[in-house]
């Protein structure tokens, strides 16, 4: 065997029925954890240089260009998304840009489980685990937060109206899913002052 | 000398609906001075009251209570009384206090219902059980009655109890002490404060220290709503509220006021006829016998004296419980509440002199001091008498913090329940 | 169940999302003179804590946001929060002002030199 | 006689007639309407008993009509679906209903425990804190099981529940607690300005108890009104309504907790998926309280009979259900409003008398009812009752203020009684989280007065009882107010009536109930305070006065009136007890909500997990982790498979996952300094490419965790910490450098989960890797001991580190986690000629022990320095600080007397010291015997074939040699003597092979 066998937290889970919304598992994103200073004009410089943009300074907040994301996780940390096939060769095009700027880019792509939820109601879904008014208008499209869902911690991208990206370490993918299985239950939808 | 309380008192009362009962304990008005003040009309303060009256000879000392007496945290607690602790001190007075605790009844003439109805702490981790066999072989050889458990009899012995194999966190085993149990909390301090004031003890309630009078590095007196008091000995006995009198004195504590919680449930008819405390998932419950279950988990984090917790703290423990007691899942919580513990840096109890000459303090019971209330008041009213410390209130001293002599009950394993 | 407010990412959210982390302005002796420290010193930095009754100054850290330590000025009867601050500040000076006992023992030099 | 005697031919605005509901109370079948309750429908057979009553075990009847009903608790469902102590006028009925009474054996009507109240006299309150005492054995043994099999409700159920819940989080600008006209109004008022608002309330229908309230609003009666507002909120988008919904508690920060019934009352829901109970978590920015007001019963010889209900609920029973308690009926109040009741009553034909204590009644309620012919007798009260299962007729006595016993009395048949001693604002929610409240002279009792939260009461829970105030009231949340006709009643003024005299010197011989569950007598509560029970939260604990599951909801008010009278200080003098939640009892499961099952903590799962579960492993919980205890096979017990496992290792080679080993990288200009101030030992000096092992302490000088730290490059490391210890440490360095080194430019990123991390251990560890044809040179020359590679084996990417946790020829490898399952069997693969097999924690914990290595957590336990398990080497005498290093110098951590780690080897071999056994200084016949030390360690070794120890004992180094006892259960004594803690390998050859 001289090719890496790739098998990702959820893989052995069937697609869900009898779900108000649908869920599914995404595997073939690439994921960069970067920290530098945004206060730092070189390191924001050498950053833009590799991805052809500017990291967000604006908190919970994320860019994006081509295939390339950026999401805000806190003044000095960044989580860039990318192709899962070409995550080692930007790791590297960033390292040789940052040289010697202070900063630390770590490729963390198995790190964490993505869930995507999508359909009418996916905000309500998450509100039966978490305490954040995900309805409200601070959570528009592209809107990133890190939370408290059920008993984990997890990372939530609002990518449009009504689909959700949920970033939960992998550990806790099989509990987030277990959880969300439960929430989502045909019958036991809820909905926030819709008529 | 008060009439004695028996079947045959009831019954002679009864003749006329009961209109001759004399008052359980006096309301004084203050003196201007007493041998010895006791502030906080606590179990521990009553104790220490009734002790210094009775084995001491002091009878002419006041226990001032700023509220009612027993409406601290010893009219709030969950009632558990054990003594399986891990450290030898610790052993030491929680035994002393458990054992006076069997014959506490008599002694005052006041059924506080004593009921060691044995107190189960499961083991739900491999360490947890490691942990619990430890403390087994060490209260062994103190000459406690404890011991391990198989699965298969804390089930006999909790019927209700979730002993699936494969659930979240399964029971491995448990610590159990048969003699452990459960007393009526109210009756613990209202036997304590008929007692004292049978033997002249004063008890002041509505009355609340505002300052600690010195001369110097001694006791003068104490300044409270009802006025200035005169005396030379004072025991600071206020546990959530240690700290702020200990400030009037101006003595800094290595302590913080947490709110706990507690809850109970609608009654039932018995289905829990002992303690079972869960440590790994933090919560614990008995049933009262009036039927409600009583139910007690952790504290919030931070500093409160509001006496209202937060809800998530009660979440935990329910959560918990109705995992480990799945039938408990379509009972209701018919009300909570929350006391202010007195949390030290190294959750231990503080049983100590001062500095100051005159000045006494028996606080840091945490979570845990109910247990210990005959115990400690036994000690501290010796400490207090002979103005040093008991041998069993030695290893408690304030000092031990400036020495890194912690007395660390955590290792156990053990909440302080 | 607290509402707290992180002044560095401006998130704010139940008290879950955060984490509580006890008195403020304790001070480390080693870090400034490893030599030098009486044992009681070492207890008043491991153990000896302000309990006030009211106005309290803490720490807190943004656990489920942008991760950063603060610090916060909370009364302990109402829990409501007065202030929020850097957690390498002091609390604005009308708190220190308000701040009873061993805190205002405490701010006393600090006002002093602020002014 | 028809089955449902007391069903009115007419009338009954909840009920539908078209739809008949068959459902069994205590085994026989009862029919209602779709709408009734268990209450109505019950009621309308002509049964007057619900339940027994707590202690005496009297029979009681009806009172209420809602949630403050205190009598009719009822047991609902079997086995695993039995729920006890619910409400019977919340309980709506339907089809295949079951339900039971509670509390009586054999039955309601002939209930063993009634005997009780033959003796009440000798068991007044309190009266267990005089007796029980002798012989001291007793109490455990013979009353207290006698007492606690009397005590309680219902009974629980059986089983795990069978239903699910489940939380929902909400957040509004105003939340609206309470949708009679009150909760309506403000409603629409404070939707009106645009903000989201959420209205709960309890019921099933909104409106509250517009329907028994008299008037017009702007033409149409209250009811009406309220129907219409009902609708009007039911299509404003900014607008959530939540019916069956009780707002349980108000909470810090305006928080509450709102508690929904969303499948009781029909099957159907829950068998749509939908849950049984919803909790929802509230975050409000305003809070409104229209909770509305409580009716209060009157305190009268025999007032717990079945059959005498409040006023206000058998105007309920009449307008709501079309049902009626009895044929003759008599009104007893003080106050107007009960006289609604009179005319309800008179109109659906039942005869009706009022009796009325005041002297003076002169409101338009009153004038009409005199008007319409109505018997009404004022300064009058009721002064005895008959009958025992029922009411057969009542006494009625002339009345004046303040007099004492009645000497002559009329008798009157009748079989109901409707009274209403006036009304007390519903003031939970208000007070839960410290909201102040003031005296009412006009309502004689309690209303709002301040609070510090964001909250305001309107209508009657703020003791506004007219119509047109309330509305006005509601007005202050819309921007500009609403104007409205309204035309109600003028009406008189109530007069206190806290106990109504009966015959008899102390009014003896008969009992004037306070709180009706409980069993408490204004007797009880006059004896407290003859004891000196004098604070009201004295008299509450004594006499339990509150405690019941309505939590005096009804009654609470009537106590302090007549503590007042008995101790002649006003009511705000005696104060109120703390008003706590919920409102209502709710179930723990919603508060468990979704947690429970395999919801209930999270499990973390390795990337191998579930090859470990096809292989058989058995599992222990490590933190939130599982890890593979040990991989029994085939015939194998526990025992047998660890050491099959150790001696794999130990002469071939073994693998472990070692995923959960947290993993850390730090770098910056000051990594290697910031390292040198959290661990106790150096790291500055360490070569790029090389691995160490490091301590560290927290500030109290103890042991909080080790790992292998390597230096990936000049200011780059990888820190390894414990599995448990992996978030707790890299909050740690993450908390150091944001407080206190805040100068340092180091950054932290925790990768633990990046990486899935195998132990490849044994003689043929190298070979195995070989196999892989790794693109670097693994040679022991070119990769020693203690050293880091990074690159490919088998073509998949890998950091290889040559640490050992064994004593063998070791590699830990590392992939990334989605790589691990395939690198795994990859490794498996390559090494089965090599005779590779996957170990698991107990075996590695084995091992380690034969070399002597220490588990934080095992040799220590917080309370253990690292110079007690003899690292004093570890610990840096030239580094100036770090954390831990003042509080070595404690006098007590320098102590000799500290325990310090040593081996032990058992006299006997073949025999193992328990876990945690503690050696004696000398062994006595009996305890107490003083300890000396503990075993922190043992197992049997299969490669030395001898057990082995650890232990830290008093002054253990000076002691080599020395043969120590530990007595066991059972007054066995095993005896060891005492080595260095090295037991195999001690030049640690293996490790460089
Ligand atoms: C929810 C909860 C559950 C618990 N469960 C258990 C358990 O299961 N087992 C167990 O052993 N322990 C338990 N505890 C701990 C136990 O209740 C306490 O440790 C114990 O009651 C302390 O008694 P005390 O007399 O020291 O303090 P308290 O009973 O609090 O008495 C202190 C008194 O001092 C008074 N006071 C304060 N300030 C002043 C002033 N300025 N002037 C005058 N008087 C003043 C207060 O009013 C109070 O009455 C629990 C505690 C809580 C809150
Ligand atoms: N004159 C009198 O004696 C008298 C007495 C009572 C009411 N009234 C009249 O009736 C009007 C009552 O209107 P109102 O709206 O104030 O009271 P209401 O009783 O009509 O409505 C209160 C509603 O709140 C609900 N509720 C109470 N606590 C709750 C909780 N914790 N969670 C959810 N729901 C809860 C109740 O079940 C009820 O449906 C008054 O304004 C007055 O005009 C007069
Ligand atoms: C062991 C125990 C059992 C209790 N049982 C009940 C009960 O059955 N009913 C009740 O209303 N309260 C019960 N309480 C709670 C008290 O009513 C009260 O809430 C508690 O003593 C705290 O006082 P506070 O709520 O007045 O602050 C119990 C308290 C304890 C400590
Ligand atoms: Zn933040």
């Amino acid at each position: 065997m001289l090719e890496p066998q790739f098998e990702s937290a959820l893989a052995h889970r069937a697609t869900p029925e009898n779900l108000s919304i649908s869920m599914r598992e995404i595997t073939e994103r690439g994921m960069i954890d970067l920290r530098g200073l945004a206060t730092d004009k070189k390191f924001m410089a050498a950053v833009k240089s590799v991805l052809g943009f500017d990291l967000p300074k604006a908190p919970r907040t994320s860019s994006t260009w081509g295939d390339l994301k950026a999401l805000w996780l806190s003044p000095d940390q960044w989580l860039i998304l990318c192709t899962r096939s070409k995550t080692a060769a930007l790791l590297a095009e960033l390292n040789s840009a940052l040289g010697k700027i202070h900063s630390l880019a770590v490729d963390v792509s198995d790190m964490r489980s993505i869930i995507r939820l999508d359909g009418e109601g996916v905000r309500e879904t998450l509100m039966k685990g978490s305490s954040l008014d995900l309805i409200s208008d601070d959570y528009k499209a592209g809107t990133v937060r890190r939370m408290r869902f059920a008993e984990i911690a997890a990372l939530l991208h609002v990518v449009e109206d009504n689909v959700i990206d949920l970033y939960v370490f992998r550990s806790y993918a099989e509990y987030s899913w277990a959880f969300l299985l439960k929430a989502a239950r045909k019958g036991s939808e809820v909905k926030l002052f819709k008529k | 000398m008060k009439s004695k309380y028996s079947i045959f008192s009831l019954a002679r009362n009864a003749q006329n609906y009961h209109k001759d009962w004399e008052r359980a304990w006096r309301s004084p008005t203050p003196k201007a001075e007493y041998d010895a003040v006791i502030i906080g009309g606590g179990g521990h303060g009553l104790a220490t009251a009734y002790y210094l009256a009775k084995n001491h000879g002091l009878t002419n000392i006041a226990v001032v209570e700023k509220g009612w007496i027993g409406g601290g945290n010893t009219g709030r607690n969950t009632t558990i009384i054990r003594s399986n602790y891990l450290q030898d001190s610790s052993i030491a007075i929680y035994e002393l206090s458990r054992s006076l605790y069997e014959g506490l009844s008599q002694d005052l003439n006041y059924n506080m219902m004593f009921s060691p109805r044995g107190v189960l702490m499961l083991c739900q981790t491999q360490h947890e059980l490691r942990a619990f066999q430890r403390t087994a072989h060490a209260n062994r050889l103190a000459g406690l009655d404890c011991r391990m458990v198989t699965p298969t009899e804390v089930k006999e012995i909790v019927p209700i109890i979730n002993t699936d194999p494969n659930c979240r966190y399964p029971i491995l085993g448990a610590y159990y002490q048969p003699r452990g149990g459960t007393g009526r909390h109210d009756a613990v301090a209202w036997g304590y404060a008929r007692g004292a004031d049978a033997l002249g003890v004063d008890i002041l309630q509505n009355c609340e220290v505002t300052g600690i009078l010195r001369d110097g590095g001694k006791v003068t007196g104490i300044s409270t709503t009802r006025g200035e008091i005169k005396t030379k000995k004072i025991g600071v006995v206020t546990a959530g509220h240690v700290s702020t009198i200990m400030d009037m004195a101006g003595i800094r504590m290595p302590i913080e006021s947490l709110c706990l919680q507690a809850l109970v449930s609608e009654p039932i008819k018995p289905v829990l006829d002992c303690v079972v405390m869960a440590n790994t998932v933090h919560g614990y419950m008995s049933q009262s016998d009036k039927g409600e279950l009583v139910v007690g988990g952790g504290t919030d984090p931070y500093n409160n004296y509001s006496q209202r917790g937060s809800f998530t703290a009660l979440e935990h423990t329910v959560t918990a419980l109705v995992e480990t007691f799945p039938i408990i899942s379509r009972l209701r919580m018919l009300r909570q509440w929350g006391g202010i513990v007195d949390m030290t840096g190294d959750r231990s109890p503080i049983l100590s002199k001062t500095d100051i000459e005159g000045l006494y303090v028996n606080c840091g019971w945490g979570t845990g001091g109910f247990k210990a209330i005959p115990g400690s008041g036994f000690v501290f009213a010796d400490t207090m008498a002979n103005d040093r410390p008991h041998k069993i209130a030695e290893p408690f001293g304030l000092n031990r913090f400036a020495e890194g002599r912690l007395i660390d009950e955590s290792v156990a394993a053990a909440v302080a329940h | 169940m607290l509402v707290v407010t992180c002044p560095v990412c401006d998130a704010s959210g139940d008290e879950t999302d955060f984490h509580y982390g006890g008195q403020a302005h304790v001070k480390r002796p080693a870090t400034t003179d490893p030599v030098n420290i009486t044992d009681e010193e070492q207890r008043d930095y491991l153990f000896i804590r302000h309990n006030p009754k009211g106005l309290h100054f803490e720490r807190w850290r943004c656990d489920r946001g942008c991760g950063k330590w603060f610090h916060a000025a909370r009364d302990t009867m109402t829990l409501e929060f007065k202030a929020t601050y850097g957690i390498t500040e002091l609390p604005p000076v009308e708190l220190m002002k308000e701040a009873k006992g061993p805190w205002a023992e405490f701010f006393k030099k600090r006002l002093k030199e602020k002014a | 006689m028809s089955k449902n005697p007391y069903r009115l031919s007419n009338g009954g605005a909840r009920i539908d007639r078209a739809r008949k509901v068959t459902f069994s109370f205590d085994g026989k079948d009862v029919s209602g309407f779709a709408g009734d309750t268990l209450a109505s429908a019950v009621l309308a057979s002509g049964q007057k008993v619900f339940g027994r009553s707590f202690k005496y075990h009297r029979p009681r009847g009806l009172v209420g009509l809602g949630s403050e009903e205190m009598n009719a608790l009822i047991g609902v469902g079997e086995g695993n679906k039995h729920e006890p102590n619910l409400r019977a006028t919340q309980i709506e009925i339907f089809e295949g209903l079951s339900a039971e009474s509670q509390n009586r054996w054999p039955s309601l009507k002939y209930d063993i425990g009634a005997i009780n109240s033959k003796f009440s006299r000798f068991i007044p309150a309190g009266f267990y804190y005089k007796t029980f005492m002798w012989p001291k054995s007793f109490w455990k043994h013979v009353y207290e099981p006698f007492i606690r099999k009397a005590a309680g409700l219902g009974k629980a159920p059986e089983g795990r529940d069978p239903d699910t819940y489940e939380h929902m989080h909400i957040h509004a600008d105003v939340i609206i607690v309470g949708g009679g006209i009150a909760g309506l109004a403000a409603a629409e008022a404070a939707a009106s300005t645009g903000v989201k608002v959420l209205l709960c309330d309890e019921n099933p229908v909104l409106g509250g108890i517009a329907d028994l309230t008299a008037g017009m609003i702007d033409g149409e009666c209250v009811v009406d009104y309220a129907d219409a507002a009902a609708l009007r909120l039911a299509a404003l988008p900014n607008v959530h309504i939540l019916t069956r919904t009780t707002v349980v508690g108000h909470y810090h920060h305006n928080y509450l907790m709102a508690f929904e019934r969303v499948g009781d009352h029909d099957p159907a829901i829950l068998a749509s998926g939908a849950p049984k109970h919803r909790l929802w978590k509230i975050r409000a920015n305003k809070v409104v309280v229209a909770t509305g007001a409580l009716e209060r019963p009157i305190a009268f010889a025999n007032n717990d009979r079945p059959n005498i209900i409040l006023a206000s609920a058998v105007r309920g029973m009449i307008g709501r259900y079309g049902v009626t308690p009895g044929s003759t009926g008599v009104v007893f109040t003080n106050n107007d409003d009960a006289y609604l009741t009179a005319f309800a009553l008179k109109n659906a034909g039942v005869n009706v008398r009022v009796v009325d204590s005041r002297a003076r009644a002169d409101g338009a309620l009153v004038k009409r009812a005199m008007a319409d012919g109505i018997d009404v007798q004022l300064s009058s009260v009721i002064s005895a009752v008959e009958g025992t299962l029922g009411v057969t007729a009542v006494k009625i006595a002339a009345y004046r203020k303040g007099q004492g016993r009645v000497i002559t009395e009329k008798k009157v048949d009748c079989d109901f009684i409707a009274m209403s001693g006036g009304w007390n604002p519903a003031l939970h929610i208000w007070c839960h989280n410290g909201g102040k409240i003031q005296f009412d002279d006009g309502l004689q009792s309690f209303r709002p007065k301040s609070h510090t939260d964001n909250i305001v009461a309107i209508g009657a829970a703020n003791g506004t009882m007219s119509v047109e105030a309330t509305l006005l009231e509601a007005q202050g949340l819309a921007k500009k107010a609403k104007k409205f006709k309204v035309e109600e009643p003028v009406r008189g003024a109530l007069e206190s009536l806290w106990f109504a005299p009966a015959t008899g010197k102390y009014n003896e011989g008969n009992k004037h109930f306070i709180d009706f569950q409980n069993d408490v007598t204004a007797a009880d509560l006059e004896l407290a305070q003859r004891e000196g029970y004098e604070s009201i939260e004295h008299t509450k604990r004594y006499t339990t006065f509150g405690m019941a599951t309505d939590q005096g909801k009804t009654s609470n008010l009537n106590g302090l009136g007549v503590l007042s009278e008995a101790t002649g200080k006003t009511i705000p003098e005696i104060g109120v007890t703390t008003f706590r939640p919920p409102y209502t009892p709710y179930s723990f499961g919603s508060i468990a909500g979704a947690l429970t099952g395999e919801l209930f903590l999270p499990v973390r799962r390795t990337p191998i997990f579930k090859w470990h579960t096809d292989h058989g492993a058995v599992f222990e919980p490590v933190g939130q982790w599982r890890r593979s205890y040990t991989y029994p096979q085939a015939s194998e017990d526990k025992h047998q498979a660890i050491n099959r496992e150790i001696l794999c290792v130990r002469n071939k080679v073994g693998m472990l996952d070692a995923s959960t080993l947290g993993k850390i990288e730090i770098k910056g200009p000051d990594a290697a300094e910031f390292l040198d101030r959290m661990y106790t030992n150096t790291f500055s000096t360490l070569k790029v490419g090389k691995c160490r092992y490091g301590l560290m302490m927290n500030e109290l000088g103890f042991l909080t965790d080790d790992g292998v730290t390597v230096r990936l490059a000049d200011d780059h490391f990888l820190m390894h910490t414990t599995s448990g210890g992996a978030d707790r440490i890299s909050a740690w360095l993450e908390e150091w450098l944001q407080t206190e080194w805040t100068q340092y430019k180091v950054f932290v990123t925790p990768v633990t989960e990046q990486w899935a991390q195998f132990a490849v251990a044994g003689p043929h560890a190298r070979d195995v890797l070989s196999k892989l044809v790794p693109d670097f040179d693994i040679s022991n020359e070119a990769f020693q001991h203690m050293s880091f590679k990074q690159g490919h084996l088998g073509g998949t990417p890998v950091r290889v580190f040559r640490i050992s946790f064994s004593g063998e020829l070791s590699y830990e490898v590392a992939t990334p986690a989605n790589f691990g399952q395939g690198l795994w069997n990859a490794l498996m693969e390559a090494g089965d000629e090599f005779g590779l097999s996957a170990y698991g924690t107990e075996a590695l914990h084995v091992l380690r022990a034969e070399k002597g290595y220490i588990v934080v957590g095992d040799e220590s336990d917080g309370t253990v320095t690292p110079i007690d398990v003899g690292m004093e080497g570890m610990v840096s005498k030239k580094k100036a600080d770090f954390i831990g290093k003042r509080s070595l110098e404690q006098s007590f951590l320098k102590s000799p007397n500290r325990k310090q780690l040593v081996g032990l080897l058992t006299e006997d071999p073949t025999e193992v010291l328990p876990d945690g056994a503690y050696a004696v200084a000398v062994v006595k016949d009996k305890p107490p015997m003083e300890m000396i030390g503990q075993v922190t360690s043992s197992y049997m070794s299969p490669t030395l074939g001898r057990s082995i120890a650890m232990a830290l004992i008093q002054n253990g180094r000076a002691r080599m040699g020395e043969v120590i006892s530990f007595p066991l259960e059972g007054g066995k004594v095993m005896k060891a003597t005492i080595t260095d803690t090295v037991f195999y390998d001690k030049e640690g050859g293996r490790l460089h092979a």
